[in-house]
């Protein structure tokens, strides 16, 4: 594997709030390769859109990064300086957010917003901004960019947002894109469009993409990698196709059990029994321990993380595949 | 469906509860209420006003109302005077020989029953209009809501002395011109929540029950669109004192021998210039207190209410 | 030199003939001469009437003051005294026109152009002083004018001490000496009048030196300006009575027995009671504590020195007398009243309503109600039978007590226009005999006695409560004297720099 | 095309709920300013959205109809006329065979209570400040289905039923889950003892292993009260599981209908064929994406003829002008294109 | 638009046409203006005939019949007390009163926005809290109060500014206004602070919440991600954001400038409409009073229009015709 361009270790986010502390990313680790597709899924509330705000330095209060690393092209993102990290996001590192309808400013034009993010990393005149940003909307397949470029984001549908945002996030051809849930609003033909063109436009110009979702579906027919969160952490990970075809974490196999498919019809669906645990009062050793049929008095004990297999590996005490020592 | 059908043991498994404690919502409010300093404080002064005035007729030294027991010949006497029968004039007197810390206990209580009388009329006029409008929409909400510009459009003076006119003077006349100049505010607040209420899917669940129109109106969109009211209304008891001031200012406001606070800083406000300052200050400072201490606590309230700035 | 001056009160308009209230006469003095001006004293003086005499009980013959001119530089004749009284009660839209002072002219007769000759239609000793108040225009200039040609500034031309320049409604109006003036030529060049109607800031305006005079000086800061060393302060008692009246109709409002339930009959209709009242009312005490010393008590219709003063009505203050007059009457413990009033009328009349309603329950009243009501409103139910008993002021214009009496006291006949005033339906035959007499005599002395004595019979019978003659305040930044009038004008005139 | 819809429903079952070209317009009357300016040459801008446009269905006892379709379709709009919340514009409405205009008071009520809908949003479907006791005795009790002193019971007994534990009766919605608060949704709508539950998108704020459990509580309450649904959803795999007959619609109109297992094997209409060949499925692995073409028109100008044709790839020159009509081509499946014509 | 500006009109005609009927039922059941207008010693000749003079001797529907009958020529009759025109009165009062309101708007807005900016982005902060409190002070006293105090301190003592009056006026544009010359700023500044205090308390309040809810919004993030910088972010995103419930309250504000105006004109003897509109009610002067109305209903109609269009203009997703 090539050099990784992202390497997340031990990250740890808490958010500080009244009723406690809530540990919403508790320690993840993963590299990302230059590339490289990397799938994010997890149930709602396990921390992947933190994980994603992280690595962009845009946790707000009260929530704080209390350790770990993240390292980009080499380089410390945690405790970097402000304006380091101003001039990384959108030049360096872009993001693409879950709803395509909240993430344009409705009073801005669009010609406004794309212009704003040429500018505030290169110094051109607001000719050629305008000329760039054109470019741009016509890149990602939106018609007669000319004239949509002085509209304003209401008057678009939320797959062409979805698309300006696409847009801005490919403008100064960004070494990594983090896709927070990009198509979860979407129907699936748009959905398909947009994954269309993602994946060309980084098979064009070697761009990362880690892809937040929880369609597990949707990660099977797009990703490289896959990396499972549960209760904010990284349970499994590995190459999409083989976890998903053999998932080595009960929690995967519960997410890919419940999911109707074809063969499924009319019988009952399998279920993850319980609830995901609150992030304020994990349970003490593995998180998943208290919904998990496997578990036992060895589950008590915080998990490691193991190698199943080639590239992969699980946080568990009895994982579903054969253990490889790494 | 069959009636009576035996009830069946569903086979999905019980749901773990979503949190270890009930808490009830006041409790909730309460306890970020609480979180405060400053607004614990305020809601104290609060309190102690409100049971002043409650009570000012039994720790008053004196009923300022009674013309028997104030005398002219005690006019305008300095904080901690002391006049010839030996009564003890702790703030002073005013132009009329009221005692002014009497006069100032009897007045917070117009002024507060004034303010929040008139505020909860005005709000219960305002909401029931309000939701009206947004409930039926279309022909009956623009039709309410040209009466309530109409409303808003009118100055408060004439509407004052039209009604000091018609009705003649008194605290209640006082309350109903400040009712008229008040409701549409709350009718505008009420009708905008109500139209984003009306929207939400709970309601169309109370339509396909086949519930009452009142019954939705009233116990179902009402609740939902009472915390931003609540919010307003204290600000509007606050407003309300003080356009009550300035109605007496202006010799529009309530029966000279009844004072106010904001009568009595009116009355007060023409000795300022001669160094009688104490017959406008304290009033102005206990209004001001009093007002103040409303609007920490309406902030505060406005704060713990609104979902989007709880944490 | 310039003077600036801060009025409480703004003109209608610079028409003289428009409004006949205070303030357009006072901003018309400055531009305008009459035939007659009051003194300082109240006094009525010969201006541009030299001289007069009674030809007969209907016939007045005047000479008029030669070599006067008009600001245009046209001369003064007879012929403009006939243009402005024959205009005097046309003035469209008039709310207050000068009709009642040229009513009973019948003819008037231009002997030659500096001699009149009026008729009456009946006898009236009044009569000159009421032609003598209407303010004279050029009939050149003026003819066929409208107000709104004297407001523009257009046909503002009369004989007076000062030109108009501009006037600025709500805010200022701005003179110029007139220095062909044929009277006594006014010390200040350029003149200011501004209008500040609230009274804090007209003192502050004072105190800050943006004016230098002030008029309507709250009685309030008079103690305190009297301390300060920068300004003057300057007192004259005016002719204007602040009076109670009770109401002696059968279904007066306001009067209950002490059970709240209605009384049998109206206990004002009895004169003790009435008497009882006026007993009860400290008028040193009223207007030491709640006018500041600003007043003069008086149990008369005029102030002293005024025509028709009897020195024997006497302000009498005897509360055990009043209820011993209640107890006779019937009522050893009282009744149920309300007392009613103005606030924003004349000064502090809110306070002086609360004086009163304490002074009534201290002499064995049970006050159920004392209210004060703007005037606006007040004035319409004191026309309609409203109030029980309540509080009134009279500007006198007249120069003396009879008219005055006559119409707050004569039993109220439509026809004879008479007791026009006597909303609180007085009647008492010996009093109306007694002033008809009065206001008939030509001769000053017998008509002072007959005034004087008609008064002594209505006010003894508690036909009316007098409280007292307001003091009007002026005050000055120091440099600056002022002559106190007891017509409540502010005139430039009357400003002097201080010696 | 009716003909043979009625057939079906004369056949031997009352459908229990039957509509006949419902269509529902959105749309604003020119109020007299509009007048005015239309008549001094002003464009007046009146856009009227045809949410549901000429659509026939019939509904059998006991049956579950998927409702597919892309978001702005009409689908939620088709689903609250059925369920009483919304008037229709026009079009025929029967419920057990009588229609709404010969409804008396009485059958209007059972006609509305028969029919109850289940949310998106389990949020903003309940009543926040209500506690879970009223949200779901409420309607019972007005009606005078329990009485106020068996509300507890009653409402105890449904939240059993729904797989809830009676003690949080007196908790208010937030203080559940996702989950949670979808089944007191289905309890509230159970209080009623309605027949048919219409579910607008019930699981599609639901997280993958929630959504399981209300699937199969909805299956088993089926089992149970042998209720009929129409299950409204854009997830094509949530319908496939749980429908006996899906119908399409697209732009207020329904293209296709089908029993569930033939649309799958062999979708006929172009728009039910792309949409299902869009669709990601797990255990596929990686592949291309070849994106259906062109914008989806907007319901207030859609395009004439038939609404799908600026995005179908066999579109001929009838599909721009002529509204294709829907149409047997086969044993109840019926289909809305000019192909079928052709062959 | 056309249709907007049309459904305005007619609205505003059917609410012209209301007040006007208010009005003339209301001062009337209030007394009668003659009794005002006369001296106290006018006799009851002079009374019938100021009445006479007046038009009020008619049956009320008479005199409104005949006000209906100018006003539809564009009479609205002549003041009772002035015998001027009484647009032309309100007119000539106008652009005092509207320099003073535009004065204290413009106050408010410099000062009000800006510490909104700041309380808002550092929500707890002793700044936040001392702003606040101030603004809260701001709006608890009566207007006529702190108008007072601020003449005791600025011109009484410190004789800073003069207490009272407008200064002289100049020409900017054709328009005669004191803030041509340094007299006529002078003059204006104490009654525009003290008619600015309200409105500024409100703005600070205002834009504090808009920002508070503004700041945790999705796009304020998305731009961050994009590498703006915070200046931009606070000025173009949330201001612009935060700018349209700001001009609606503003819009509504502002016609209740004029009625606060009536308080501070009234004690900085300020030559405007609201010291007009109190003298004219306390003279019952009817024909003032109801073109005042009309004129003021107009101006709200007229401001609430402007406001929209802004509203629209700010907000692209309003649409006009939205707008009842
Ligand atoms: N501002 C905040 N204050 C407190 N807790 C927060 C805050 N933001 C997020 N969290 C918590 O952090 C945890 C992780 O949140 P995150 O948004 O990363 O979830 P997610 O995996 O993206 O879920 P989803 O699929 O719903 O987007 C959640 O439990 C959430 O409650
Ligand atoms: N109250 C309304 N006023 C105007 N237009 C409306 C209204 N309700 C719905 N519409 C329009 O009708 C069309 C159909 O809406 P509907 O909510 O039925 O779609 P849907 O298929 O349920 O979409 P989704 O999947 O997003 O829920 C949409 O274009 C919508 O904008
Ligand atoms: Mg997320
Ligand atoms: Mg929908």
């Amino acid at each position: 594997m090539a050099e990784p361009l992202l390497s997340i270790r031990d990250l740890h986010t808490h958010f500080d709030t009244k009723a406690g502390i809530v540990k919403a990313v508790n320690g993840v680790s993963f590299d990302v390769a230059p590339g490289e597709i990397l799938g994010l899924v997890g149930e709602s509330g396990s921390g992947k859109s933190i994980t994603g705000f992280s690595i962009l330095g845009l946790i707000q209060q009260p929530g704080r990064i209390v350790g770990g690393s993240i390292r980009f092209a080499g380089e410390e993102l945690v405790g970097a300086e402000t304006t380091r990290l101003r001039q990384l996001r959108g030049r360096d590192i872009a993001m693409i957010f879950q709803d395509p309808m909240m993430t344009l400013n409705p009073v801005l034009r669009i010609d406004t917003q794309i212009v704003e993010a040429i500018l505030a990393h290169e110094n051109v005149g607001r000719a050629v901004a305008l000329g760039r940003a054109r470019d741009a909307l016509a890149k990602v397949g939106i018609p007669s960019p000319e004239e949509r470029l002085k509209a304003y984001p209401h008057q678009f549908s939320g797959g062409m947002r979805q698309r300006v945002a696409i847009a801005i996030a490919l403008l100064h051809r960004p070494r990594l894109i983090i896709c927070d849930e990009p198509t979860t609003a979407l129907d699936v033909t748009i959905q398909a469009q947009i994954i269309h063109e993602m994946r060309l436009l980084c098979q064009e110009q070697g761009t990362a993409l880690i892809w937040i979702t929880h369609d597990l579906a949707v990660v099977d027919s797009l990703a490289d990698r896959l990396c499972v969160m549960y209760a904010g952490r990284i349970v499994e990970q590995g190459p999409a196709g083989a976890v998903i075809a053999e998932p080595a974490h009960p929690y995967t196999r519960g997410l890919i059990d419940s999911i109707p498919s074809r063969n499924s019809r009319g019988a009952r669906l399998k279920q993850i029994p319980g609830m995901a645990p609150s992030p304020l009062a994990l349970p003490a050793g593995c998180p998943f321990r208290p919904r998990c049929s496997y578990a036992d008095d060895a589950c008590l004990n915080e998990p490691s993380s193991i190698g199943v297999g080639a590239g992969r590996d699980a946080r568990c005490v009895h994982p579903l595949v054969a253990r490889v020592p790494a | 469906m069959t009636e009576g059908a035996k009830p069946i043991t569903t086979k999905s498994p019980p749901l773990a509860p979503a949190q270890a404690k009930a808490e009830n919502w006041f409790r909730v409010v309460w306890t970020d209420f609480t979180a405060s300093r400053a607004a614990v404080a305020a809601l104290g002064v609060c309190i102690v006003m409100l049971i002043a005035a409650i009570l000012a007729p039994l720790i008053a030294p004196q009923n300022p109302y009674d013309l028997m027991e104030i005398s002219m010949f005690d006019a305008r006497l300095a904080p901690g005077a002391v006049n010839p029968e030996g009564f003890h004039f702790l703030l002073g007197t005013d132009g009329q020989g009221r005692d002014m810390l009497s006069a100032m206990l009897y007045g917070l209580r117009t002024s507060l029953f004034v303010g929040v009388l008139s505020g909860i009329i005005a709000i219960a006029v305002g909401v029931a209009f309000g939701l009206t409008a947004a409930y039926w929409g279309g022909m009956v909400d623009t039709v309410m809501m040209r009466v309530v510009d109409f409303m808003l459009g009118f100055p408060t003076i004439l509407v004052a002395l039209m009604l000091l006119a018609i009705l003649g003077q008194g605290v209640d006349k006082v309350i109903f011109a400040l009712v008229m100049v008040q409701w549409a505010y709350f009718a505008r607040a009420v009708r905008g929540t109500a139209l984003v209420e009306r929207g939400k899917e709970y309601v169309e669940a109370a339509i396909s029950l086949d519930l009452s129109h009142a019954r939705i109106v009233f116990s179902h969109l009402l609740p939902n669109c009472l915390p931003p009211v609540i919010v307003i209304g204290t600000m509007q008891v606050a407003s309300a004192i003080s356009t009550e001031a300035t109605l007496s200012f202006l010799g529009l406001g309530l029966p000279i021998t009844e004072p106010s606070l904001g009568l009595l800083i009116a009355n007060g406000f023409n000795y300022l210039l001669s160094g009688l300052y104490w017959i406008s200050v304290f009033p102005g400072l206990l209004l001001l207190v009093v007002i103040f201490s409303i609007n920490i606590v309406g902030d505060r309230l406005r704060d713990v209410l609104n979902p989007r700035l709880q944490r | 030199a310039d003077l600036t001056m801060g009025f409480s009160s703004e003109q209608q308009s610079i028409d003289p003939l428009f409004s006949r209230t205070g303030p357009n006469q006072t901003a018309a003095a400055h531009i305008f001469d009459r035939l007659m001006e009051r003194d300082e004293k109240g006094i009525f003086q010969p201006s541009l009437a030299e001289s007069w005499k009674n030809v007969d009980p209907t016939t007045w013959e005047v000479k008029l003051r030669q070599n006067v001119k008009f600001h245009d530089g046209s001369p003064f004749t007879a012929e403009d005294v006939v243009f402005s009284i024959e205009r005097a009660p046309k003035v469209p839209n008039s709310p207050a026109s000068f009709e009642s002072y040229v009513r009973s002219i019948k003819a008037m007769q231009v002997v030659d152009p500096y001699t009149l000759r009026f008729t009456s239609t009946t006898p009236d000793p009044t009569f000159m002083q009421n032609v003598g108040g209407v303010f004279i225009i050029s009939k050149k200039v003026a003819e066929n004018a409208t107000s709104a040609d004297f407001n523009s500034g257009k046909v503002a031309i009369g004989t007076g001490p000062y030109k108009f320049v501009s006037w600025t409604p709500g805010d200022r109006m701005q003179l110029l000496r007139n220095d062909a003036y044929w009277g006594p030529k006014p010390e200040w060049e350029k003149v200011t009048i501004r209008y500040i109607s609230n009274d804090p800031a007209r003192v502050a305006a004072l105190l800050s030196g943006a004016v230098d005079v002030i008029n309507e000086v709250p009685p309030t800061d008079i103690p305190t300006l009297k301390k300060d060393k920068r300004v003057n302060v300057i007192n004259a008692a005016s002719i204007r009575l602040i009076y109670i009246v009770l109401n002696q109709r059968d279904d007066a409002p306001g009067i209950a027995g002490l059970d709240g339930k209605p009384l049998p009959k109206n206990p004002y209709q009895d004169a003790r009671v009435r008497q009882a009242i006026s007993l009860m009312i400290d008028r040193a005490g009223i207007v030491d504590k709640v006018l500041f010393g600003q007043g003069v008590p008086t149990n008369n219709q005029v102030p002293e020195g005024i025509l028709g003063y009897n020195p024997d009505l006497k302000p009498k203050y005897d509360v055990a007398a009043a209820k011993k007059l209640l107890a006779d009457a019937g009522y050893p413990k009282g009744f149920s009243m309300t007392i009613s009033g103005s606030n924003d009328r004349f000064l502090l009349d809110g306070d002086l309503v609360q004086g009163i309603g304490q002074l009534l329950a201290r002499g064995g009243l049970k006050v159920a109600k004392v209210e004060a009501l703007p005037y606006s409103v007040f004035s319409k139910a004191a026309g309609e039978n409203g109030y029980g008993a309540w509080i009134f002021s009279n500007g006198n214009s007249a120069g003396e007590a009879g008219r005055g009496l006559e119409s707050m006291l004569h039993t109220y006949d439509k026809d004879r226009k008479l007791g026009s005033l006597n909303r609180h339906s007085y009647s008492n035959q010996v009093f109306d005999k007694a002033i008809d007499a009065a206001l008939d005599e030509f001769d000053d002395a017998k008509r002072w006695k007959l005034q004087a004595d008609a008064a002594a019979i209505a006010i003894n019978d508690g036909g009316m409560i007098p409280l007292y003659h307001q003091a009007v305040t002026w005050a000055t930044r120091k440099g600056f004297s002022y002559a106190g009038r007891r017509d409540e004008a502010t005139l430039a005139m009357s400003t002097k720099t201080a010696k | 095309m009716t003909a043979a819809m009625h057939a079906r429903s004369t056949a031997d079952v009352t459908p229990i709920v039957e509509v006949r070209a419902i269509s529902k317009r959105f749309t604003r009357k020119p109020d007299l300013a509009e007048r005015i300016a239309g008549a001094l040459g002003a464009r007046v801008d009146l856009r009227t959205v045809h949410a549901v446009d000429d659509v026939d269905l019939a509904i059998l006892p006991g049956e579950v109809v998927g409702l597919v379709g892309e978001s702005g379709c009409g689908k939620s709009t088709l689903g609250r006329m059925i369920a009483g919340i919304l008037p229709k514009s026009g079009g025929e409405f029967f419920h057990e065979g009588v229609e709404s205009a010969a409804w008396t008071p009485l059958q209007r009520h059972a006609a509305v209570l028969a029919v109850q809908m289940i949310f998106q949003d389990p949020m903003s479907s309940l009543n926040p400040r209500k506690k879970v006791r009223d949200i779901i005795g409420e309607a019972a009790v007005v009606h005078g289905m329990t009485s106020r002193a068996a509300q507890g019971d009653y409402v105890a007994d449904l939240m059993r039923k729904v797989g809830l534990d009676p003690a949080y009766m007196r908790r208010y919605p937030h203080q559940f889950s996702g989950g949670q608060r979808q089944r007191i949704g289905i309890a509230r709508a159970l209080a009623v003892k309605p027949r048919f539950l219409v579910c607008d998108e019930a699981v599609a704020a639901l997280d993958v292993s929630i959504q399981a459990q209300v699937l199969n509580l909805f299956m088993d309450l089926r089992q149970e009260f042998n209720l009929t649904y129409l299950f409204i959803s854009h997830d094509l795999g949530v319908v496939e599981h749980l429908s006996d007959r899906v119908a399409i619609m697209y732009l207020g109109r329904i293209v296709e209908m089908a029993p569930t297992e033939a649309l799958y094997a062999a979708p006929n209409h172009p728009y039910t064929k792309a949409l299902l060949e869009e669709v990601p499925r797990i255990g596929a692995g990686k592949r291309t994406f070849a994106p259906v073409r062109g914008e989806i028109p907007s319901p207030v100008a859609p395009p004439p003829g038939c609404h799908f044709h600026p995005r179908c790839p066999f579109a001929m020159d009838r599909c721009k002008t002529v509204r294709p009509v829907l149409r047997a081509i086969g044993s109840g499946r019926w289909s809305a294109c000019h192909l079928n014509d052709a062959t | 638009m056309l249709v907007f500006i049309i459904r305005r009109l007619m609205q505003s005609a059917l609410v012209l046409f209301a007040v006007s009927v208010v009005v003339f039922v209301g001062i009337y059941a209030i007394g009668n203006p003659a009794d005002i207008l006369l001296p106290d010693d006018a006799t009851e000749q002079e009374r019938d005939h100021a009445i006479a003079n007046l038009g009020l001797d008619k049956p009320l529907p008479v005199q409104y019949g005949i006000f209906l009958g100018n006003a539809v020529q564009g009479d609205l009759g002549s003041s009772f007390v002035f015998n001027i025109p009484s647009i032309d009165l309100i007119l000539s009062r106008m652009p005092a009163t509207l320099e003073l309101a535009f004065c204290a708007l413009v106050v408010a807005l410099v000062l009000g926005i800006p510490l909104g900016l700041l309380a808002g982005l550092r929500p707890g902060s002793l700044l936040d809290r001392t702003i606040v409190t101030g603004s809260i002070l701001g709006f608890s006293l009566p207007n006529f109060w702190q108008g007072l105090m601020l003449i005791m301190i600025f011109s009484v003592t410190l004789g800073w500014v003069p207490s009272s009056g407008r200064g002289e006026t100049g020409s900017i544009f054709g328009l005669e206004t004191s803030l041509a010359t340094w007299d006529g700023i002078h003059h204006l500044l104490l009654p525009a602070i003290n008619l600015s205090l309200f409105k500024l308390s409100l703005l600070i309040r205002l834009t504090r919440a808009g920002v508070r809810e503004t700041m945790p919004l999705d796009f304020i993030t998305f731009a961050r991600a994009k590498g703006l910088s915070e200046t931009r972010i606070v000025g173009v995103h949330v201001l612009k954001t935060i700018l349209v419930p700001i001009i609606t309250v503003l819009g509504m504000e502002l016609g209740s400038v004029i009625a606060f105006a009536t308080v501070t004109e009234t004690i900085f003897a300020w030559p405007g409409m609201g010291k007009l509109i109190i003298d004219s009610i306390n003279h019952l002067d009817r024909p003032v009073v109801v073109a005042y109305l009309m004129v003021v209903t107009l101006m709200f109609i007229l401001i609430n229009l402007v406001v929209d269009v802004l509203y629209s203009i700010l907000d692209p997703r309003v649409r006009l015709q939205g707008i009842a």
